[in-house]
């Protein structure tokens, strides 16, 4: 574990370079599940108004057209 | 139900408003900034990599780039709204015309102008300024640029009837920022150079802003009445 | 209430578009403003709506608010829907409910302003209000315009053609807004070809100069 | 997986539905490999001492800035000539990315010359152009979110990406023409590595590192892509077609 603790006298660099890094991953990662939790309520939304895709699209008048797996996945 | 709405909500509406246009897709928020990095990436490739030169123009070369980003991006913040109708009910909306330019302005300064400010310290290391003269410009830029929006204003308001009007919106106000451009850069050097003082050209320069914080508004006013036809 | 107009004269371009135009409009009363293209029409409205200053002769309202210019009275309704892309259907028309004032008097006038999904629903785009406004067709962004001459209360509506890109389903609508508009004192004038079927309807005939 | 059968996105969705979990496993054991040689197993440098270890991250980090460049032009092909209907998704999830690990690399980079050359930045060719790879990656960002209409930003961005693909190159073989203060490259040479198998393997299994992360980010941000679309489309059906049936009074 020693090797751990002696950075060097710039282990202040070596230190901040890293946790930059990991935040800008985790913020990326973060942003992307933000994003797609956000388009998945929307859509859920949208669908829950009786909107289908053109591939579901059942006649828009009679609403209760086969509903077909939308492919949104987990 | 509706009565006189009180001052706070119309003000808040129209600033969350732009801010939200700024934002989103065919908004220019962030434009400014990638023009201001754009620019300050090409001078060094002009005046060499030299690095003592560069420190030495740094705080001139943040603040002409501050100014052209802010200038070239002014030429929406009146024509969109004539575009598409928005100005002819701004101007019967009952609403002092000059309190919602003044609103649009701070709008449009904190969508395009405080990104500018934010970034300069980043564009500062490029530039090779140490942490004093960084400081110095970044202080004085968070002063100076709403005084370059406001007066930009006038510009816009003046060329908001006319189709190419975003250059001439800028040699139109040149002029009147260059002395914003004089105090904004001679107190960012008084940073450096020890003997001249600091806190002269920045009061100054915080004096420009505040009178141009209400030449503007009135100026762009007065030319929005005439403007619609 | 009254809005007035006399020997209204108005210049574009430095040519005279009309001269000596004469109005005079009770409240519960609509008129209908016709006459060829380019005899001024529109011109006629930006004045009344103190978009655009009168060469000669000027517009005043009587029993209004007298702080309120008379373009304060007036929605303006022109060829521009004044709608951003960018914006939702209700942010739009929530922005534009805070944004424009609504004069105190007169109390004759009874028709309260609706809420903005109240007013969409009378305009019949009720189901776009989160869409944004971008998606809408030129039909629906019209009626999106009419939605917001209902979210704040102004007496004097000035339309400039109505019912252009209007179905004939649309039409109907905007005919039974604008006939409860009257009902409820408040006054339309209409820059249109065809006519209006409102009961108490005066036209102003709007001749080329010889 | 045959990019034919990538065409149809509801295929698309499914099958990186399922292939997702396991990239972020395998993502998640290689950088805790990566990390755990390069701070327990790779020795410190004679010279620069410890802060050698930033080198694990930069280099990665410049590869994948390029790498993913590289992905967009691809794509950029994928949109313009083969009309791949998943081509323009996949360069506009990429621009992010791409973005960031130039951010990362420019960040490692001048923290790494700090204490190394004395300055935070320095105005060399190497490290000028991957500035300007930077700015090129905003300036897509910038193009996709100001164009509305997503097929013709596609177009457009495409164009553009192309263009900027004469600029990887000279990135490559910046160091040798401009034999400049900035280090020649030492992995990746005519005559083999040479550097010591100690500090090479932590290095490469961090460069794979990244790679599984790229992977893993890029499928994520193209199947929020997919939906955006999708909420795209269904919102304009929505708008049009409840008009067809609407009357002015209660709509359904």
């Amino acid at each position: 574990m020693t090797a751990l603790l002696d950075l060097g006298p710039h282990a202040g660099f070596i230190l901040s370079s890293y946790a930059i890094t990991l935040a800008t991953i985790a913020g990326l990662f973060l942003w992307l599940r933000m994003d797609r939790a956000r388009l998945v309520t929307a859509l859920e939304r949208l669908e829950a108004q009786g909107v289908r895709r053109r591939s579901g699209r059942s006649a828009t008048g009679n609403g209760a057209g086969p509903r077909t797996a939308t492919g949104s996945g987990r | 139900m509706s009565g006189p709405t009180p001052a706070g909500t119309w003000v808040g509406a129209l600033f969350a408003r732009e801010l939200r246009l700024s934002v989103r897709v065919g908004g220019g928020a962030l434009i400014g900034v990638l023009f201001f990095l754009a620019v300050i990436t090409v001078i060094p490739f002009g005046v060499g990599p030299d690095l003592n030169l560069l420190a030495r123009i740094g705080p001139a070369v943040l603040w002409i780039g501050a100014l052209l980003a802010t200038l070239l991006g002014l030429d929406r913040l009146f024509q969109a709204d004539r575009d598409d109708g928005s100005l002819d009910l701004m101007l019967m909306a009952g609403r002092p015309l000059e309190l919602v330019v003044l609103v649009k302005c701070l709008a449009h300064w904190a969508g395009t102008g405080l990104p500018l400010v934010i970034a300069a310290p980043v564009l500062a290391i490029f530039l090779n300024l140490e942490p004093l003269a960084t400081g110095a410009v970044t202080l004085t830029l968070a002063v100076g640029t709403p005084a370059l929006t406001l007066i930009g204003a006038i510009g816009a308001a003046l060329t908001v009837s006319l189709r190419r009007g975003g250059l001439l919106l800028a040699v139109l106000v040149i002029p009147f920022s260059i002395p914003v451009l004089i105090f904004g850069v001679s107190a960012a050097d008084a940073a450096i150079t020890d003997p001249t003082p600091f806190l002269t050209p920045f009061l100054f320069l915080c004096a420009l802003t505040l009178v141009a914080s209400v030449v503007g508004p009135f100026a762009a006013a007065m030319a929005l009445r005439f403007s619609s036809d | 209430m009254r809005l007035i107009a006399e020997n209204l004269a108005c210049d574009r371009g430095g040519r005279r578009v009309f001269a000596g135009v004469r109005l005079s409009l009770e409240s519960g009363a609509a008129l209908v403003v016709t006459g060829p293209n380019g005899v001024g029409k529109s011109s006629l409205l930006r004045v009344l709506a103190g978009l655009v200053q009168p060469a000669e002769g000027h517009v005043a309202i009587e029993g209004g608010d007298d702080e309120a210019t008379p373009g304060e009275h007036c929605h303006y309704s022109g060829h521009l829907d004044a709608l951003k892309p960018a914006l939702s259907v209700a942010e739009n028309l929530l922005f534009w409910r805070a944004f424009l004032s609504a004069p105190d008097e007169p109390a004759c006038f009874g028709l309260a302003p609706c809420d903005p999904e109240a007013a969409l629903e009378r305009v019949g785009i009720g189901h776009v209000a989160d869409l944004p406004a971008a998606y809408l067709s030129a039909g629906q962004r019209r009626r999106l315009a009419l939605a917001r001459l209902l979210v704040t209360a102004r007496p004097v509506w000035l339309l400039d053609e109505p019912t252009a890109a209007l179905d004939a389903a649309s039409e109907e609508a905007l005919t039974e807004l604008m006939r409860a508009h009257v009902n409820a004192g408040g006054m339309v004038i209409a820059a249109t070809h065809q006519p209006l079927d409102l009961d108490p309807v005066s036209t102003l005939r709007l001749e080329a100069a010889t | 997986m045959a990019i034919a059968d990538l065409a149809n996105p509801t295929r698309f969705m499914a099958l990186s539905g399922r292939l997702l979990p396991w990239l972020g496993i395998a993502c998640a054991l290689a950088f805790a490999a990566g990390l755990y040689m390069t701070f327990f197993v790779a020795p410190d440098d004679y010279q620069q001492g410890a802060t050698v270890k930033i080198m694990f991250l930069h280099v990665p980090a410049a590869w994948l800035a390029m790498m993913c460049y590289s992905v967009m032009a691809v794509s950029a092909l994928g949109t313009l000539i083969w009309k791949h209907p998943l081509a323009d998704v996949s360069a506009r999830a990429a621009a992010p990315i791409g973005a960031a690990f130039t951010f990362l690399s420019l960040i490692t980079g001048s923290l790494w010359g700090k204490p190394m050359w004395g300055t935070y930045w320095v105005w060399d060719a190497r490290l000028t152009s991957v500035l300007v790879l930077f700015i090129m990656y905003l300036g897509l960002i910038a193009l996709w979110r100001t164009v509305e209409d997503p097929i013709r930003a596609g177009k457009a961005t495409a164009v553009l990406t192309l263009v900027g693909a004469i600029n990887l190159p000279i990135i490559k073989f910046s160091v040798d023409w401009w034999n400049t203060l900035h280090q020649p490259a030492s992995v990746v040479r005519l005559d083999g590595p040479a550097i010591h198998p100690t500090i090479l393997w932590p290095l490469l299994v961090m460069a794979l590192a990244f790679t599984l992360l790229f992977f893993t980010l890029h499928m994520m941000a193209m199947r929020n892509e997919v939906l955006r679309r999708r909420l795209r489309t269904l919102q304009l059906g929505a708008a049009s077609a409840r008009t067809a049936t609407a009357r002015p009074q209660a709509a359904e």
